[in-house]
């Protein structure tokens, strides 16, 4: 079962995938389907298990989406 | 055709100021009157552009419209909020690459344009507005095609022969 | 569960008006976690600049408010007068601050008021689309530049870090960077510390941000990012250039 | 404390500021008000306000600005190119709907002009001259002890108006002294209750609510929604804060028009008049904005002649015109550059005008 | 060069500068003039001229002051909150007897205020909103061809009156595209020939005489006689400079007055009125000051009301009532803060104004 | 008979406006001594602030203007643009300069602006009747500092020269000062080299000088001398802070 | 007397000034309105400065005067440049410890008072103005000794005791 | 005979007295007598012979009134 756990406030998200180049471990990607209220496609994790709960991610977000939590 | 008073609606950076401003160019070419007039400002930041262009046969005195004989919307906020601009009876064009949804009134006489879709078909998804254009010229002959090449030719002088090629392409390839 | 990051109360649940990869959103959101982390978010009063960021009292969860363009600085020293036991900060960008108000953050740091200002340096005038400021590089394109910025017609970028630290009444004077994870952890200590020198009534804190501007610059969040890191960082100079011994 | 003492212009307005409530001083040295910005850097940390001398008036009006949108009552005063520099900034104020006491010690102009007396900063400060609508109410004293009484009074005014309120002396006035009784100090407001009495204040959010001080509406919609608010007050202060005084208008075949220093000299020359057998009246404006356009109204319909006298090129005319609307011709008597004009003068041409009307 | 072509008014308020003789530009970024600073940053230098970003509007104005100073044809330009921080720098420049071209392309206020259009800066600009006594005149364009021409001729106007000229657009004409005619280019004046057209402007003694631009004037009398010879030129500007357009006011019962942007709004308002049946009139000032009071007299004494219409609070009623001198009632039908009345909106408002006089 | 010393052509032969012993009259003669020397007189072009020498052009035997307050370098650069060729210099005090006008001082050297600022630093406001300036000293007393500049409350007196020197486009900066005659002329070679950076187009050049105000400070004009010998010269120290390659 | 214009200059320094706000204070102790207006600005570096008082037992409109009951003339420039304002038959005091020459009118009463002289005499020539202060009062009463040692004993309040004696002592050295 | 001559443009001396305080040979004084136009007590040199030349009164001189000549 995956440590940690990534939580997106989707509809914040603008999609500006800097959370996604900063991820040590590869496993952000923006959605290519999905559109957000505000019309981007939003962040999500692809592969939670492999998460090292690093918070690089939240802490380069310009828009508060990420919330990050342990086991 | 006395005055006709249209109203082009995206995101920024989908080219509608482009749209409006070929538009308004190639109809002084053709001896009209004309005003544009974008939004401004940091509300672009980003966020929607949109445009206003006048055109008519004697002089205009406000280039501000409240409703319109033709709206082109080019994403989802912008028919949202400027489908109700349509004149009863004119057009509403509608990108339906990128809006999936459809025109809620029925007393208007609605295009979708693919312009997307067509667009990447041709090499590139920016010359989308290209195709909007040709369709808006196309379907209401509020300029000539003539015009508006002759405004390419302009605006694009200097510019490498391939791009030039994949506009005027794109001008025509809605039907 | 255990928390590892949550989005600070400090900043309001709304979204910001900045663009995709604006970095005015992770200063806005340093601060606070800064000022929430001292458990200062009731008696803490921001100044907002006429900038992007004009509308930062949109965002953050304090009293605040505006300023007329370049002055933050004389109006951070008004609430100052008021209010002697708040946490005081201006936020401003670097037209704001760099340009017209040069004399406004000039007299302040001389004077050594006990505020704390956040510079955030884009070298580019945001808000009104893109002209040359007084820290647009070298060679960098503007609306007003577009040839590029040349020293022989507008000078050298200003390095208003360096400048400031000549002041006596500068006490604290760091420029951090938001490029990178790593760099914007330095980021947040530096903040904590400039707001530690206030609290500590030691003088006039000052925390240059090197910011990006994707929209201004004409690239995409992550290559702004990158420029900024190859472009501004070397020019401007990360780390402290004064930090009085108490908070060392 | 109704001893009478003899003091400066420039140092009664401060006395009367503290007295009044002022708490916060800004200042930039400019001549001739210097007196004023050296007595509040003595006077006021002694009595437990603040003085700050500002590195520009640019820096000492949003430096007042701050004071005031934290709750302070701020004080801020300079002299006609100094107030030109601070346009910006009362126009943002206003927006904000901030309080604050400005005094205008006015010289000579445009430009750097020079620093004798004048009256030529009149549309200056009640047109407004920063950008976009709103008014700021103007008073002008004639003597110190109507500046005392005038800022004894400001700074509740501008509490309750949450608008700057303006006094336009002159430099005569500043630099004059004159016996004056001082009225009885207000109790200061402190820090506590300023949370209490203005909860818009800045103060932090522990007060219970999140305060923002701002002017800009990008929104079109809210910009003229609080445009109309603003104007909403600004017709309410048209009617409550018009103030001026009369002297013989009833009966006047002439009748003068004249505001601060200027008044007191054509006192002067309707006596001068009177004691000729000519009967000469007056009608002083107090308040410039909103100008008294009602004590016009008074005149009698035997009035020849209605003669605004000023201590610049006629910058009143346009409101005492409007306000006689074609009932009378006006005519100007002025000087200017910081010339003060005799009583004698004025009387001599008060007289000829007078006798083309005769 | 009779081509018709299609320009922002931004960048034509630039190229019409720069054929108009224009040789140097100062500029500091503002909303909604921000095409001009960078059309100019872009086109000086090609074309023999110079391009300052200033780094402030204080350093705009006074950087203007050094090149009119120095006999230079300068332009300058910014918004409303901008104009105003150069008050201080206009007063002084009228008082050095400086020619210089001033635009403001004008948005909402007050204060910060908003980014669209507006017409609150009247008072800012017709009143002289820095100290003393000067004025400044200031035309009002109403599409980019008129601003074109404005331009065009401003610099030589400037020059030959030594005093600043401004125009007063807003943000609607600046932004907008319309097709317009541009001017045969002016021959610029050379360096050499300045000494010789600007014999007081500054370029060194070996012109044969020592040139001294200056504002202070610490004698009263030295300052009273400086600002008597400014006001013949006053005088004589408000005969030759008054300029304005009317339209079917001859036999109109309702006359509309507006200028700029709102006038071509109330033109479409006077051809729906006349649709239907209502003779409607249009007086458009150009020149707001000296405003053109002149053309009031021609109204026809059927008239029954007259309209301000106005993108402000009311700001160009006093100067309508003074022209109007209580011969007929005046309204006013004014949006403000950004927002643009439709021809509906005003011809709605102006026949239930209207209704009130049949 | 050879003359050793005679009055420059580039003063008038009249009175000037300034107090017996104020060391204006020197910094005035100073400056039109290496004018006249170039050859320039009549070519050079200098802008006056407000202050007591905002007559400067009274005495000066060149085309001069008045500027507003303390945007003198903003006018020079006006200037500049026309005549390009021209000797351009603004000649300020110390509340003109480092007070109201510091933005505009620190933007010309910035911008690296080809003209030349002389800055008459008496650490007082003299024309409006000794007021404290950012240059006042501590300790020392003004009509608003009757218990004398205090570091907790004004701050510490501007260094500006030093603060100048940090900036790029300010290639020649030197402080100087007007209490002897050796001082003097060590003052006078270094305007002739600030003169000598503008005629080669090298860049800003800065000469301040320390100056007596007699009649504010409260002393005889040698009292005056002596107290700016004891006083200014420790803790604002003479001496060139920069000087390019080419006029060294 | 109704109303008393009086005028007194000098070169900065000199104290003249003093001797006006002295009579201005005394008068108002006397329960009189008066105003006092001095001359400002920098043309007081170092040169002359003046000042007007008024003295009244009614209201005083303007403090300005173009004549005056009393002018007193501490230096050479300042007898050459007023004398005319004096008013036929009235009081003109001129420092004769300063000034050589004699005024050059007839028709006024003239009182020569060697200030200087008799200040030094006393121990302290900056004295002079109150020498010149008592003089004026003897000679006019325009205020009475009274009110003007009223006056001293406010304005002198924490001075030194010799200081206080000197003053008093020039205030009656003249006769 | 004097080597060289010290010439006062007296009226526009302001008797400030610096001149005399940086003389080498303290030959320099202020009239106790003379008053000039302005009113001030003019400096003057009390004993030309002894002057060397040095320039520092003209050097210090705020009021340009004094000119040095050799032989
Ligand atoms: C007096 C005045 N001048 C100019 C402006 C226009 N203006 C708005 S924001 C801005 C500067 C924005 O640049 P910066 O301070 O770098 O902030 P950023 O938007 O880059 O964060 C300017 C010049 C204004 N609002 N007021
Ligand atoms: C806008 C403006 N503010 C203030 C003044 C008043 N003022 C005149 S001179 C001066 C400063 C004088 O000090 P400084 O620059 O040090 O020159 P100094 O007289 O000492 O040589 C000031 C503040 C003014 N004339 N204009
Ligand atoms: S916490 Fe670290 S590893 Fe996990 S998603 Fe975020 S950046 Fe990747
Ligand atoms: S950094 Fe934040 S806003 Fe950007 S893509 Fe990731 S979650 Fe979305
Ligand atoms: S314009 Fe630039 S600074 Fe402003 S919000 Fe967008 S990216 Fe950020
Ligand atoms: S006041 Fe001071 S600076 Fe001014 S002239 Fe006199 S001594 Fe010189
Ligand atoms: S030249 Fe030298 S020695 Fe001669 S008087 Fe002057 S200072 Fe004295
Ligand atoms: S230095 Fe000059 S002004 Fe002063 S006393 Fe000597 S000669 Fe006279
Ligand atoms: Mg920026
Ligand atoms: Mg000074």
């Amino acid at each position: 079962m995956a440590k940690f756990l990534v939580k997106f406030n989707v509809d914040k998200c603008k999609g500006c995938e800097l959370c996604v180049s900063v991820c040590p471990k590869n496993i952000l990607a923006l959605s290519t389907t999905e559109v957000n209220a505000k019309g981007y496609h939003p962040a999500s994790i692809t592969d939670m298990d492999s998460c090292i709960g690093c918070a690089s991610c939240a802490t380069i977000c310009p828009d508060c989406v990420i919330s990050i939590y342990a086991e | 055709m006395a005055t006709q008073k249209m109203f082009f609606s995206g995101f920024g950076g989908q080219g509608v100021l482009m749209i409006g401003r070929n538009i308004a160019y190639a109809a002084m070419l053709e001896g009209k009157e004309v005003t544009f007039l974008p939004s401004y400002g940091p509300e672009m930041r980003g966020g929607t552009a949109n445009c206003t262009v006048i055109v008519s046969d004697k002089s205009i005195s406000s280039p501000l419209i409240y409703e319109a004989d033709l709206v082109c919307v080019m994403n989802l906020p912008s028919l949202i909020k400027f489908e109700r601009m349509v004149k009863p009876k004119k057009f509403l064009f509608v990108n339906s690459s990128i809006i999936s949804q459809s025109a809620t009134r029925s007393d208007i006489q609605t295009a979708y344009v693919n312009a997307n879709e067509i667009a990447k078909g041709l090499g590139n998804e920016k010359a989308a507005n290209m195709v909007m254009l040709g369709a808006i010229v196309k379907k209401t002959g509020v300029v000539s095609f003539d015009s508006i090449e002759h405004v390419m030719e302009k605006t694009f002088a200097g510019k490498k022969q391939s791009v030039i090629d994949l506009n005027r392409n794109a001008l025509h390839a809605w039907d | 569960m255990r928390t590892i990051f949550e989005p600070t109360k400090g900043m309001l649940p709304v979204d910001t008006s900045y663009c995709p990869g604006c970095t005015h959103g992770i200063a806005h959101r340093l601060i606070m976690e800064c000022v929430e982390e001292k458990g200062r978010l009731g008696d803490t009063l921001g100044v907002s600049p006429i900038g992007c960021s004009v509308v930062a009292h949109e965002f953050m969860n304090i009293d605040m408010c505006e300023s007329a363009h370049g002055r933050a600085p004389a109006v951070a020293a008004g609430l100052r007068r008021v209010h002697p036991n708040h946490l005081i900060f201006t936020y401003q960008g670097d037209g704001d601050l760099a340009s017209i108000g040069a004399a406004e953050i000039i007299h302040a740091a001389n004077r050594g008021e006990k505020f704390t200002t956040f510079f955030i340096n884009n070298a580019i005038y945001g808000m009104t689309g893109g002209q040359m400021a007084p820290t647009t590089l070298i060679g960098q394109k503007s609306t007003t530049s577009v040839e590029g910025r040349k020293k022989e017609v507008n000078g050298m970028p200003l390095r208003v870090s360096e400048l400031l630290a000549t002041i006596d009444g500068a006490v604290f004077v760091e420029r951090v960077a938001l490029n990178s994870p790593a760099n914007i952890r330095k980021a947040r200590r530096a903040v904590m510390k400039a707001l530690e020198v206030q609290e500590k009534g030691l003088g006039f804190s000052f925390v240059e941000f090197l910011s990006a501007c994707p929209t201004n610059w004409g690239y995409q969040p992550i290559d702004a990012l990158k420029w900024l890191t190859e472009n501004m960082i070397p020019y401007y100079p990360l780390g402290n250039l004064r930090c009085p011994e108490e908070v060392k | 404390m109704s001893e009478r003492v003899l003091m400066k212009g420039n140092e009664a307005f401060g006395e009367a500021a503290i007295r009044g409530g002022c708490r916060y001083y800004v200042g930039y040295p400019i001549t001739p008000q210097n007196e004023l910005t050296e007595f509040m850097s003595r006077e006021m940390s002694k009595r437990g306000g603040k003085f700050v001398q500002a590195e520009s008036e640019l820096a000492s009006i949003n430096m007042a600005y701050g004071i005031a949108a934290a709750g302070g009552n701020v004080f801020v005063s300079s002299a006609s190119p100094g107030i030109a520099l601070m346009q910006e900034g009362l126009s943002f104020i206003c927006s904000a709907e901030l309080p604050l006491v400005a005094l205008n010690v006015s010289r000579g102009g445009p430009g750097i002009g020079g620093i004798q007396p004048g009256q030529a900063d009149y549309n200056q400060v009640t047109r407004g001259g920063g950008n976009g609508d709103y008014h700021i109410p103007v008073f002008a004293p004639a003597s110190i002890q109507e500046s005392i009484d005038m800022l004894y009074d400001a700074f509740s005014l501008a509490d309750e108006w949450r608008n700057p309120i303006m006094i336009l002396a002159d430099g005569m006035i500043g630099q004059m002294m004159e016996p004056v009784t001082l009225p009885e100090p207000k109790i200061p407001v402190s820090e506590a209750e300023i949370a209490i009495r203005k909860p818009w204040a800045l103060s932090g959010t522990k007060k219970g609510n999140r305060s923002v001080v701002k002017s800009l509406r990008m929104q079109p919609n809210d910009l003229e929604k609080h445009v109309e608010k603003l104007f909403e007050k600004y017709r309410q202060a048209e009617k409550e804060l018009v103030k001026y005084d009369t002297d013989r208008i009833e009966d006047a075949e002439v009748v003068f028009v004249s505001f601060g220093t200027t008044a007191r000299i054509v006192s002067e020359v309707i006596d001068m008049l009177t004691e000729d057998g000519i009967k000469a009246g007056l009608i002083r404006p107090i308040s410039l904005w909103p100008f008294p356009e009602e004590a016009f109204s008074k005149l009698n319909p035997k009035t020849k002649v209605v003669i605004s006298a000023e201590l610049n090129m006629g910058q009143m005319m346009t409101d005492v015109k409007a306000a006689v609307c074609g009932r009378f011709p006006v005519r100007l008597i002025n000087r200017t550059g910081g010339i003060i004009p005799t009583s004698l003068e004025i009387y001599e041409r008060a007289k000829k005008i007078l006798g083309e009307y005769r």
